[in-house]
């Protein structure tokens, strides 16, 4: 198979459009049965009730938001070093679903954390860096955003998000750090030391759900990328006319 | 004349469009600044909750000063403001006018958000309301006097810090009463006198400022 | 009418000119010219009510522009050095928005055929930022043509940056201008070809009145 | 090329002469930031001892990037960065010149004054002088990241709020152990680990980030 | 010697040209034309190696200068439409670093001379943002009187905004430049009146291959 034909945005937009629809429905087909495990099936906590059940939902957010910040990074410095145009989208295409992941991470640990800490944010180092990737993929939007020519708003963004994905790890440990030192034992997860079978079986799915949605949403939003960068191009400009 | 003032409203609210960033920018600062605090100060719950009244508005502060700073810079450049001083109306009105957009893109936007900073800092329903109050009528002094430092420092190479240097001083009784109306309602008292002092701020520098900065461009521009 | 009495300038030490005056009628046309830094721009922004002279008045029909103020504004036109375009926004949107602050009408029409006449068209739709140096002066100059109804035009080097065509239509637009009865100061490095009732020029000398820096 | 190198650092050594107040300015602003806290905040002595490291950081943290986001922007707009990008050295050493005599001119006088506001907050001798370290080491990062920052917005309309939007998370790290350090000198704790570490961050920015500030440069001149 | 082989620049979705090749050879002149907007800054930014061109080379005696970087710009001499001046220094400071940037002799001697050969004698102590436009241009100019020792001079739109005098100075500059073997490549709107053994013309066209906005 030659993978060099796909890396064209004119093999690749039909490509993506074809494949779209079946990580659509992966992710509802697992979502399904996950979510069905998540809130009939996983027993209750014996400390938290049932408000633990958000756990389905936040950690394989969690999980993707930090993912996607380094499959984007790994794009964009593609796209960079290669000067390859549909790497470049790719990276474009993966910062909001990375940022909704985080967003969705946050705003559900906040749902959690009123119930189980009796406040809707502290100062944990798990949060505080998640946060931290929040404003890392804002300022990789912002920048994009900022930047009228594509190419140098490709180029820029690669910059950044190389120089981010090396401070993500230093930033992770360094909250960390800051956090142990100063901080008691208030803010410690309490969750039961093993988890049931059923808990983890429906955290997989769960996981497993999160990941297909985020290529499919991926991939329809560079589809819509490429359509608008190459809009002049013959092979659009004879797509559209079919379309008609 | 209202048309005309129509125009540089709509034309600066379509010139942030452009730039869709631009506003966006100002409130993510706001939010970045009033979050790296517990970084620096560490993570108590207990001290957080005391200094965040200070804290919101201190970066509150900052985000205007930072947009402001440049508010007339643009038009300077490009010579547009040359033209606004050549035009058959008062320059203060277009003053006024750059000033109102200049707020709704990037003051109106703070106070909106600001509630959700307030949780972050675990403030109670009443201070989340006061605060959101204090910061309604006290951004816009923060804008109108912010827009007298961006005249005087037209054309100046170092505008952009020298703008907060002149303006910060100025702004520092909103900041008091601006804190001090969320800190007065979270201990249980009343933030009504608080409330009024800003209000009586808003009047007065509406008054003043459009004049005083149509004054600086004037000089800029001798 | 616009009348210059015995206007002077300085800058810092140097004075750049003297005792310069001259009374504009209707469909009359005054070049300044003078070397590089002999004055030209200044003298323009005197003309204009921006700058005061150190001595002297100009005066429109009779009474003080700083005086006029707003009154005199409303009847001018004047395009800089600077182009006074917003990088962001298109020509055909500068063109509205530089005419709805000056009070003229701007009907789409109208701005079309402006931007059709300063040879722009096929470029409405991308933002001035990404113009050529000339495309952008043209845009600038294209507020001439929506700007029959003020009586009196100031210009800047016009003809800087612009080429053959560009000059060709500058110099039409000015001509028609004062055959309708206008008035322009203009000053230009280049051969200006403007059809005139009456050309007066006033030449500001070589600009080397002894220059000290003032600070 | 030593010769190329040492005139851009004098050149900018200059220019800051030139314009004696562009040094003062940043400091200023350094000190105005750190004296609103206590206003906004309330005047209690052991809560702002407390505070003291974070806002002392924080504000330096602001004042470094309201300095930094024009780095590049002068000599962008006038043609200048065309002539260096052009010139026969590498422009990474022009950036990194630029970059030291921009800390030179304001992030050595961050370091100098720190004690004083130190004083102001009460810190004992010990965390003055750990203060001061941490500074020397830590604002030179800031400079460097900023640096970036401010290639990658050249030219860009919000730049001056984009700047802080993309560097301020990436400083996060410089601002935990910054202030950490000297809270942990006032506490008792040695500031050993803490400096070390701001060390090994300065090693690696100093090696990273010129080279990716001549990368953002070179895109914005394309 | 400088070659272009097949160059070609897109700008958004517009092609502003397509094989463009040329050999430029010591002594020569190359004058760029074409209308506002039809590429000519464009080809200038490319032939320097800092834009790319979207498909061919430029060779600097042979070699692609993308390739040579420093070793290319060591041999150049770029005047752009900016000025390059810092404006809180005199013209003489601004040439000094200008000069000691490029890796060129900038005694004071040579620096008094090149701002007298400029016209800008009795000037040299106000900072540049004190100076007239057509002033600026000459002090951004008077770098080519220190460039004796760098082959090609690459010129956009040297002489806008100077007068006649000031254009003399630089045409003669020129003309002694491609005297003593160097090379030049400029594009202006006006007449160029330059002593040259071999002077060529490209024409780029009028500028207006279809333009669509590229966002
Ligand atoms: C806004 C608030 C919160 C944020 C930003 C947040 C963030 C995160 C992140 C980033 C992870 C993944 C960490 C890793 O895998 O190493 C995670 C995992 C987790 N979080 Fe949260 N969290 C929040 C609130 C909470 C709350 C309130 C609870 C429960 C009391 C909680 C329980 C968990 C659990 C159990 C995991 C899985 C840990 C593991 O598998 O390693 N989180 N959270
Ligand atoms: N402070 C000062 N001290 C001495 N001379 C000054 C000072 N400020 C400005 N000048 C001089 O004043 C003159 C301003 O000229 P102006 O810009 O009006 O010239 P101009 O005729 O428009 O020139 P150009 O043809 O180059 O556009 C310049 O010669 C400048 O050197
Ligand atoms: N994104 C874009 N889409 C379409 N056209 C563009 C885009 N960006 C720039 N252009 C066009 O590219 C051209 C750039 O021209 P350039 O500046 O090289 O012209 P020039 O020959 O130097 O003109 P002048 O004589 O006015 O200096 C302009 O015609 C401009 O309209
Ligand atoms: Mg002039
Ligand atoms: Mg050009």
């Amino acid at each position: 198979m030659n993978w060099f034909k796909y890396s064209s945005p004119a093999t690749f937009y039909p490509l993506a459009g074809k494949m779209a629809p079946w990580f659509f429905a992966a992710a509802a087909l697992s979502a399904v049965p996950g979510l069905y495990i998540s809130f009939f099936v996983a027993p209750t906590d014996f400390q938290q009730g049932e408000s633990y059940r958000i756990i389905f939902i936040h950690v394989p957010a969690a999980w993707m938001s930090m993912f996607i910040y380094v499959v984007m990074a790994f794009w964009a410095g593609v796209g960079l070093a290669f000067n390859t145009r549909l790497s470049s989208m790719m990276a474009s295409a993966l910062a909001p679903t990375g940022a909704l992941m985080t967003f969705i991470a946050l705003w559900t640990g906040s749902l959690w954390g009123k119930p189980t800490w009796g406040a809707w944010w502290v100062w944990d180092a798990r949060l505080t860096s998640e946060l931290i990737l929040l404003f890392l993929y804002f300022g990789f939007m912002a920048l994009q955003a900022a930047i009228d020519d594509p190419r140098r708003a490709d180029k820029a963004g690669a910059v950044l998000a190389l120089l981010g994905v090396v401070n993500v790890p230093i930033i992770y440990f360094s909250v960390q750090w800051w956090n142990t030192l100063h901080q008691g034992a208030s803010v410690s997860l309490t969750r039961s030391p093993t988890m049931a079978a059923t808990m983890l079986a429906g955290m997989l799915i769960m996981a497993l759900a999160f990941w297909m949605y985020s290529i499919a949403a991926s991939l329809l939003r560079v589809r819509s990328i490429i359509l608008e960068r190459e809009r002049a191009a013959d092979w659009v400009r004879e797509w559209r006319e079919a379309a008609r | 004349m209202l048309a005309a003032l129509r125009t540089v409203i709509r034309r600066d609210l379509l010139l942030a469009m452009r730039n869709k960033s631009d506003a966006a920018n100002t409130l993510l600062f706001f939010v970045i600044v009033s979050s790296l605090f517990p970084l620096g100060v560490g993570p108590e719950p207990a001290l957080l909750r005391t200094i965040a009244p200070g804290v919101v508005w201190v970066a509150a502060l900052l985000a205007s000063m930072l947009a402001l700073a440049r508010l007339f810079a643009a038009d300077y450049a490009d010579g547009t403001l040359e033209q606004l001083a050549l035009a058959p109306q008062p320059l203060a009105a277009f003053v006024a006018a750059k000033i109102l957009a200049h707020w709704l893109v990037s003051g109106l936007p703070l106070v909106l958000i600001a509630p959700l900073l307030g949780l972050q800092f675990d403030l109670s329903g009443t201070a989340l309301l006061t605060l959101m109050a204090s910061l309604l009528i006290g951004t816009p002094v923060l804008s109108l006097l912010g827009a007298v430092g961006a005249a005087l420092t037209l054309g100046l190479r170092a505008s952009g810090v020298l703008v907060p240097l002149i303006v910060l001083p100025l702004t520092v009784p909103v900041l008091v009463f601006g804190a001090g109306a969320v800190e007065a309602a979270s201990s249980g008292l009343g933030a009504q006198a608080h409330l009024s002092l800003l209000g009586a701020f808003l009047l007065i520098s509406a008054a003043l400022s459009p004049w005083a900065a149509a004054v600086g461009i004037r000089i800029a521009l001798e | 009418m616009l009348e210059a009495r015995e206007l002077e300038a300085t800058r810092g030490s140097a004075t750049l000119f003297r005792g310069i005056g001259f009374a504009l009628r209707p469909g009359a046309l005054l070049r300044v010219t003078g070397a590089n830094g002999s004055g030209k721009t200044s003298l323009l922004r005197v003309l204009c009510g921006l700058a005061a002279p150190s001595a002297g008045e100009v005066r429109w029909n009779g009474t003080d522009v700083r005086a006029l103020r707003e009154d005199y504004w409303k009847q001018l036109a004047y395009v800089g050095h600077a182009n006074a375009l917003k990088d962001e926004l298109t020509a055909a949107e500068n063109l509205e928005i530089a005419c709805a602050l000056a009070g003229l009408d701007a009907a789409p029409a109208r701005v079309q055929a402006a931007i059709a006449r300063f040879g722009l068209a096929g470029r409405e739709r991308l933002p001035v930022k990404l113009l050529s140096q000339g495309q952008r002066r043209r845009a600038a100059l294209a507020r001439l043509a929506l700007s029959e109804a003020l009586p009196l035009w100031i210009l800047d080097e016009p003809f800087s940056a612009l080429d053959a065509d560009a000059v060709e239509r500058v110099q039409s637009a000015a001509g028609e201008h004062l055959a309708r009865g206008g008035m322009i100061v203009l000053t230009t490095h280049q051969e200006a070809r403007i059809e005139a009732r009456s050309a007066t020029d006033i030449n500001l000398g070589d600009g080397r009145t002894e220059a000290r820096p003032s600070h």
